[in-house]
């Protein structure tokens, strides 16, 4: 059994895909019934799954690897980290909120769109399990279809234009990564003669440093589309501002971040000296991304672009993260990818519920909701606060841990990184006081109601979330630490063999003078449990 | 005995002639009958190569052929009929609403 | 000549000459004649080569049911040779087809002769052949061991031409039933004329 | 036994929960018995702890507890943990002492307001948030606590939310302390990196080795610690969120915006009194930026008509004191006039509350006057805060003020000039406070009939904190009186295990910049006379002879609305920051995003549209041509195929 369950993780939604055909079309309520117990299941196992992953063990876990294309060396590969072990958890989470969400607002094609919603979560949590390049891609690819058709079908006014770039924009990179994977698979072939789609064990090879190079900016080009990193990020705001809200959350919470784990699970381990290469204009990307993505979204008046600018912001800072490559920064770099899923999930499902009730999102049009819809604006409070990153919230632990371990590897960074601190405050904080305070100039407010059962439902357990991550982290990290330490260890090694010192700080301060006494101090500090 | 080569090019010949006969055919049914002749002259390509290697494999994609091109020949004048019903022709070179 | 010889050439050209009869036919009916001539020549060669029954096949299903149904949709449509068959003048000229249909054939004919079946023994067939080379028992065999899942595809082929066949020939009776216009042929058929 | 450290924040959270999660479902006295209890448990518990501490030998007075591990990540460890020692003990003292009485203020202040649960729920939060600033054992916890009082400082300024400059007031002490934050940061990172942990007792054991003492890493970190600092205690340049924080409820103004959060910044100094010891260079700055607002702010206390406005400008200059001393390394002296300011200033603002209650809503004090005989008991206790402020010998503030003086004076890290722009400030401060409560409770009665009408005194729970108050006020300096009045400074002998090791030795270098006792009386007494000159001018030109500030006023026309318009720092900011950053932002969405980006995008989906609009017309839709094409196609490969 232990081997089956990521495969019944995965492919679980595909008994609700088979039944919501079976479904007679005039009757939605059981479509999404189906939908939501299927979903529900799904997050239960993903829960089970959360609890029998061992905590302490190195390496991947309930691994099953069963020849497929064996001519190819094709298997079905499947095995989690503690990064992959949360992020499957976080879409099965997500994926039931979204499909609460989109209870009454879809109304068309209702078969059509859960279908969607399933086939979705299927890709998503393939990839985060795939340990086969080929499995991988083919799950990155699914994806893509019904996102597109959720967006393309079910979204706004400009839904075809949004759906269009949305798959460009992907299928551009995606296709530069499958010339970079049968470059790969056949360099490997090459190596040990035989060939293999097992990421594992093409970490294992080493590739000369030129097409190194090369390959780590083709894999890279696709996931930073993903993201997305600046400039490859104009396709988000059109696609979230026209996509469904389900849409939405799924595509912040979870698509968003299949970039920064395709760094963290493909890039990073296989291409080590390319990594050290391309770092510096990696950063100076993801800088580019925060500050601009702050400053961008500060000027929106569309809320949902406004949030998707912040993502752009937010996911800058995953990625400086990671390329930070010491513990703190991917530590708080997964986590981050975690805090993003929640709090901008939950942003994007607040605004789809006031949109819902006004069909506007324009900010300009709202504003005195606290007064008509005081436990809305409360919800939306602790939301935004944990999107600036307050403390006791989850986006502060992430940010916190994500800007001192930056801070480590390069303090020019750190300091330009946490610049943007101080506009995500600027541009969440005047949104939020557009939105929520004043007085209701627009008769239309008035008749606002508060939130219903089912919604406020779906917002308890990504408060709940919120609160727990910044006030007990420790399980997460926990779990997250021991991939980042395996991590971390391939690429200090490279950086060793280059002569490049793991981290500098400059210290102005000399440790030579320490006595006995102050080593005693020091290692009672590190093993301090 | 007759050499293969000569079985070949008997079929080859069989199927210029029928590809001809889809080039410059403007009648929907003719034009199947020549698909039909091309079919047929890959049929004789196949048993010879049976024949001179000796195995049998080949009788039996002929067979598969001949399934394919009876399953082709009932729905291809299936459409053939519905389509003259629609447009009282046979002239394929009308049928181009599918153009640009 | 030997008659092996004599019965290869005399039905290679009955085979050529009905081919080219039935492409240069106006009446559908005619050409489906000639065709017929042509495939009992081809008939005669599979013999010749020693698939008896494959030859006995062809003239059955091909002769006997395919050629039959065309002949039977011809006069269902009742087409005389008559149709306006006008030239709406193609983008590529006549000459031209002719030209790469006869180049075609020279490219075969040149790989024929040039490659695979030059070599050794002069590519002459042996005069032995395995026992029950081309038998209905041999066939049986292939199909039922080797070949059997393409063998049962068939099967599953055969089953949905039919099914399309007559979904495809009732059409026009939905067409008239549903007056949303949902299967709409006609719809477009005005502007395809242009 | 220190397993109860946690109750302290503790009880206010858990009266914050409660009144957070019912808000609209308890009535109005049980929702203020709950929150007024709650921050009265956690006051008897800190009294529990000090009483314990007090009983300890004063070199190992610390309890500490902790609780769990919260960011355990590598070398990095941070834990919950909570610590009190005689500084934080202080603190917690004031801040549930006083926030207790201005929670039982409240109770009638805010009696009619929509809000009321809303109200309590926030002020136990932020009791909560304050508690856990005070308590925390570590930078980061102490971060918490920091921001989060920030967080309740804009949920209570915003407090009415349907006023927009409510909103923005709050949006602007968010996001200006938020700069705050930013150096606050950086301080904590350059401290993790270079001393591998962030624990206030592992910190100050460490950094001697850590840092050089005097080089740049450890100043460039104590100055990103100050800038937190400023941001939090509205200091130069980031002190324009507090006068604009007026906009919340008076109470709030009083706990948060005078006796507890503004100080913050001079307790994360005193707490981290080692680290800058190690930068006399930061600490100059600090003295700089800390004199500097202290006459900045008193300046434009001078000319301001709106009753809290002129409290808050004095708050700012009060805390600039505080920074003063802490500049001079004197960190008890400044911790002291903490104490003391947390005393007289909320009783200033509630008696300022009390009055506005009593004016329905009015602030305005040209429109004031003559207010002593229908608010006794509000006049009375705010003479009391006035004279403590003012530094009339033998109020509370006379002793710290003093000795911030002093210490700017005989400080090794002092200078004189210090010392002249402190009297001087000290005499603006008299005038100021002297003119606020001539202007509002003599001289004629400048209000509508009206308003007249309803006057009255405040009920009860109003006045009780009042009177409280007064008596801290006047009492609260006696446990720190000069050594030169014979007595021992007891205030500073509680605090001297936490930082006397860092206080420069008073007397020795009292006599090496010129005399000891003898000048440091010469000084005080010269003080006391400007303050009183200070307040003879201030009676003569708003009660007996008004005429004379107006002709003053006449003349001095320009330098009066500079001051009236707080020499036009927010318009420069706005003009300087905010405008600048919106324009470039709509420039990078307009242009950077929209134009090149997208225009590049659009662009090659433009191009490619032209090249198949080119090519669909091989598309004829006759059947026979594409056979055609095909065979071509065939003929080609075959030749290939051939030819090779």
């Amino acid at each position: 059994m232990e081997s089956q369950i990521l495969t019944l993780v995965t492919f679980f939604p595909l008994v609700g895909i088979v039944l919501i055909m079976l479904a007679p079309k005039d009757r939605p309520d059981t479509v999404k019934g189906v939908a939501l117990l299927v979903s529900f299941v799904t997050m239960l196992l993903s829960f089970w799954l959360y609890s029998m992953f061992d905590k302490v063990a190195n390496g991947m876990q309930f691994e099953l690897n069963v020849p497929w294309i064996t001519s190819f060396g094709i298997n079905y590969h499947v095995g989690i980290d503690g990064i992959s072990l949360l992020m499957i958890v976080l879409t099965a989470i997500l994926t039931v909120l979204s499909i609460l969400a989109s209870w009454n607002s879809i109304t068309e094609r209702v078969k059509g769109y859960f279908i969607s919603m399933l086939l979705l979560q299927i890709g998503m949590i393939g990839v985060f399990c795939a340990l086969d390049l080929f499995m991988f891609y083919i799950f990155w690819e699914v994806m893509l279809i019904p996102m597109y058709f959720i967006i393309g079908i079910w979204g706004g006014a400009r839904r075809v234009y949004a759906a269009i770039k949305f798959v460009l924009f992907t299928m551009f990179g995606s296709l530069l990564m499958l010339v970079a994977i049968l470059y790969v698979v056949s360099a490997y072939h090459g190596f040990a003669n035989e060939y293999s789609f097992d990421i594992l064990k093409l970490a294992t090879m080493p590739i000369a440093y030129k097409p190194q190079l090369l390959l780590f900016g083709a894999f890279a080009l696709a996931f930073a589309i993903k993201v997305p990193l600046f400039p490859f990020h104009t396709w988000l705001p059109d696609a979230h501002v026209e996509a469904p809200t389900a849409g939405s959350v799924i595509l912040a919470g979870v698509l968003l971040k299949m970039g920064t784990y395709g760094f963290l699970r493909i890039c990073i381990p296989m291409f080590p000296q390319a990594t050290i290469t391309y770092l510096p204009y990696i950063c100076v990307l993801a800088l580019i991304a925060i500050i601009y993505g702050a400053l961008v979204a500060m000027v929106q008046r569309d809320v949902k672009s406004l949030v998707a600018f912040s993502s752009v912001s937010h996911m800058g800072f995953v990625m400086l993260g990671i390329f930070a490559l010491n513990l703190q920064g991917v530590e708080g770099a997964v986590l981050q990818m975690i805090n993003h899923g929640v709090s901008t999930g939950a942003l994007f499902l607040l605004v789809g519920m006031i949109y819902e009730r006004r069909h506007t999102r324009l900010i300009s049009e709202l504003g005195g909701i606290v007064k008509v819809m005081p436990v809305f604006a409360t919800l939306f409070m602790i939301v935004t606060l944990s999107s600036i990153g307050l403390p006791l919230t989850n986006g502060f632990v992430g940010e916190f841990l994500i800007l001192i371990g930056t801070f480590k590897a390069n303090m020019t960074y750190g300091v330009i990184a946490t610049s943007g601190v101080i506009l995500s405050a600027c541009y969440m904080l005047w949104m939020y006081q557009r939105v929520i305070f004043g007085k209701i100039t627009n008769p239309e407010n008035e008749k606002l109601i508060d939130l219903d059962w089912r919604e406020k439902g779906i917002l308890i357990p990504l408060v709940v979330l919120i609160f727990w991550i910044g006030i007990y982290p420790k399980p997460f990290l926990d779990r997250i630490e021991p991939a980042v330490r395996s991590l971390l260890t391939q690429t200090n090694m490279v950086r060793e063999d280059i002569g490049e010192p793991a981290f500098t700080v400059e210290t102005d301060g000399s440790l030579s003078g320490m006595t006995a006494e102050d080593v005693n101090l020091n290692s009672k500090g590190e093993v301090h449990e | 005995m007759v050499p293969i080569s000569a079985y070949l090019i008997v079929a080859v010949v069989l199927f210029g002639i029928g590809t001809m006969g889809v080039l410059i055919s403007r009648n929907i049914i003719v034009l199947f009958m020549c698909v039909e002749l091309m079919l047929n002259a890959a049929n004789l390509a196949l048993i010879a190569f049976s024949r001179s290697l000796n195995i049998m494999d080949g009788h039996a994609f002929v067979f598969l052929v001949l399934t394919v091109a009876a399953a082709e020949a009932a729905v291809g004048l299936a459409m053939v009929i519905t389509i003259y019903n629609n447009r009282e022709s046979i002239n394929i070179d009308r049928f181009n609403i599918l153009k640009w | 000549m030997t008659l092996d010889m004599f019965i290869f050439v005399f039905s290679a050209i009955v085979a050529v000459f009905g081919a080219t009869m039935m492409i240069s036919q106006r009446n559908p009916v005619a050409a489906v004649l000639y065709l017929i001539v042509s495939l009992v020549a081809q008939a005669v060669l599979y013999v010749q080569l020693g698939s008896v029954f494959m030859g006995a096949v062809l003239i059955i299903v091909y002769a006997g049911a395919i050629l039959v149904l065309f002949v039977f949709v011809i006069m269902m449509l009742n087409l005389r040779g008559k149709e306006d068959l006008g030239d709406n003048s193609p983008p590529i000229s006549r000459a031209t087809k002719y030209i790469i249909s006869m180049l075609m054939v020279a490219e075969f004919v040149f790989i024929v002769h040039g490659s695979v079946f030059s070599g050794p023994g002069g590519g002459m067939l042996e005069a032995e052949t395995v026992a029950g080379f081309g038998s209905v028992e041999g066939i049986a065999k292939l199909l039922f061991t080797r070949y059997l899942y393409p063998f049962e595809l068939t099967s599953i082929l055969l089953l949905s031409a039919v099914v399309g066949a007559v979904v495809m020939a009732k059409r026009r009776e939905i067409h008239e039933q549903s007056d949303s216009g949902s299967v709409s042929i006609d719809n477009d058929s005005n502007e395809g004329v242009k | 036994m220190s397993d109860y450290l946690i109750l302290i924040p503790l009880f206010p959270l858990i009266g914050f929960l409660l009144n957070g999660l019912l808000i609209g479902r308890l009535s109005r006295p049980v929702v203020s018995t709950i929150a007024c209890a709650s921050v009265f448990a956690s006051f008897v518990t800190a009294l529990l702890s000090f009483i314990e501490l007090t009983n300890m030998p004063a070199s190992a007075r610390l309890i500490e507890q902790t609780l769990f591990a919260w960011i355990p990540v590598g070398e990095l460890n941070i834990e919950f943990g909570l610590l009190v020692d005689p500084l934080s003990a202080i603190m917690i003292l004031v801040v549930t002492g006083v926030g207790f009485l201005i929670h039982v203020y409240s109770t009638g202040y805010m009696s009619h307001d929509k809000g009321f649960g809303r109200y309590f729920a926030y002020l136990n939060l932020f009791t909560f948030s304050m508690l856990t600033l005070v308590l925390a054992d570590n930078f980061l916890l102490m971060f918490v606590g920091w921001e989060g009082v920030g967080l309740c400082s804009y949920l209570l300024i915003g407090f009415w939310f349907e006023r927009k400059s409510a909103t923005d007031a709050g949006k602007k002490a968010f996001i200006v302390n938020r700069i705050g934050d930013f150096g606050f940061l950086i301080g904590m990172f350059i401290i993790f990196w270079q001393v591998q942990s962030l624990d206030f007792a592992e910190v100050m054991a460490r950094a001697p080795h850590a840092f050089i003492a005097g080089g740049t890493l450890v100043t460039t970190a104590c100055l990103l610690l100050f800038v937190g600092a400023t941001g939090k205690s509205a200091q130069i340049p980031l002190f324009v969120w507090l006068p604009d924080a007026m906009e919340g409820p008076t109470p709030v103004s009083a706990l948060i915006h005078a006796a507890t959060m503004v100080t913050a910044g001079v307790y994360m100094i005193a707490r981290t009194s080692t680290l800058f010891m190690m930068a006399p260079d930061a600490l100059m700055v600090i003295a700089i930026i800390g004199a500097a607002t202290a006459f900045f702010a008193a300046t434009i206390g001078l000319a301001q008509n709106d009753i809290k406005r002129v409290l808050a400008y004095s708050t700012v200059s009060q805390l600039g004191y505080m920074f003063l001393a802490c500049g001079v390394a004197a960190f008890s002296a400044g911790v002291f006039h903490l104490m003391t300011h947390a005393f007289f200033k909320a009783l200033l603002f509630l008696g300022s509350g009390s009055v506005i209650h009593a004016m329905s809503d009015e602030q305005d004090m040209t429109k004031m006057g003559g207010l002593k005989k229908y608010l006794p008991i509000t006049y009375w206790t705010f003479l009391l805060a006035t004279l403590a402020i003012s530094g009339i010998p033998f109020f509370s503030g006379f002793f710290s003020k003093d000795e911030i003086l002093w210490k700017s004076y005989s400080s090794l890290y002092g200078h004189p000039i210090f010392w002249v722009i402190g009297v001087v400030t000290a005499g603006m401060t008299a005038f100021y406070m002297f003119r606020l409560v001539y202007m509002t409770f003599h001289g004629k009665e400048r209000m509508d009939d009206k308003t007249r009408k309803k006057i009255h005194e405040s009920p009860r729970s109003m006045t009780v904190p009042l009177m409280i108050l007064a008596v801290l006020s006047v009492v609260g300096g006696y446990v720190g009186m000069p050594h030169i009045f014979g007595v021992t400074n007891y205030f500073e002998e509680w605090l001297s295990p936490v930082l006397a090791g860092h206080e420069p030795p008073t007397h020795a270098l009292a006599s090496t910049s010129g005399g000891g006792a003898g000048t440091e009386m010469l000084l005080m007494a010269l003080s006391v006379l400007l303050v009183l000159i200070a307040i003879y001018t201030a009676r003569l030109f708003y009660n007996k002879k008004p005429e004379l500030a107006t002709a003053l006023r006449g003349k001095l026309t320009g330098v009066h609305k500079t001051l009236q318009n707080k020499y036009y720092i927010d318009e420069i900011y706005t003009a300087v920051v905010v405008h600048p950053l919106i324009i470039v932002s709509i420039g990078l969405w307009k242009v950077v995003d929209v134009i090149f980006i997208d225009g590049f995008i659009n662009t090659l989906a433009l191009l490619y549209d032209g090249i198949s609009q080119l090519f669909r017309h091989a598309q004829t839709g006759r059947v026979r041509s594409y056979v055609t094409v095909f065979v071509i196609g065939v003929v080609g490969i075959l030749g290939w195929l051939v030819m090779r």
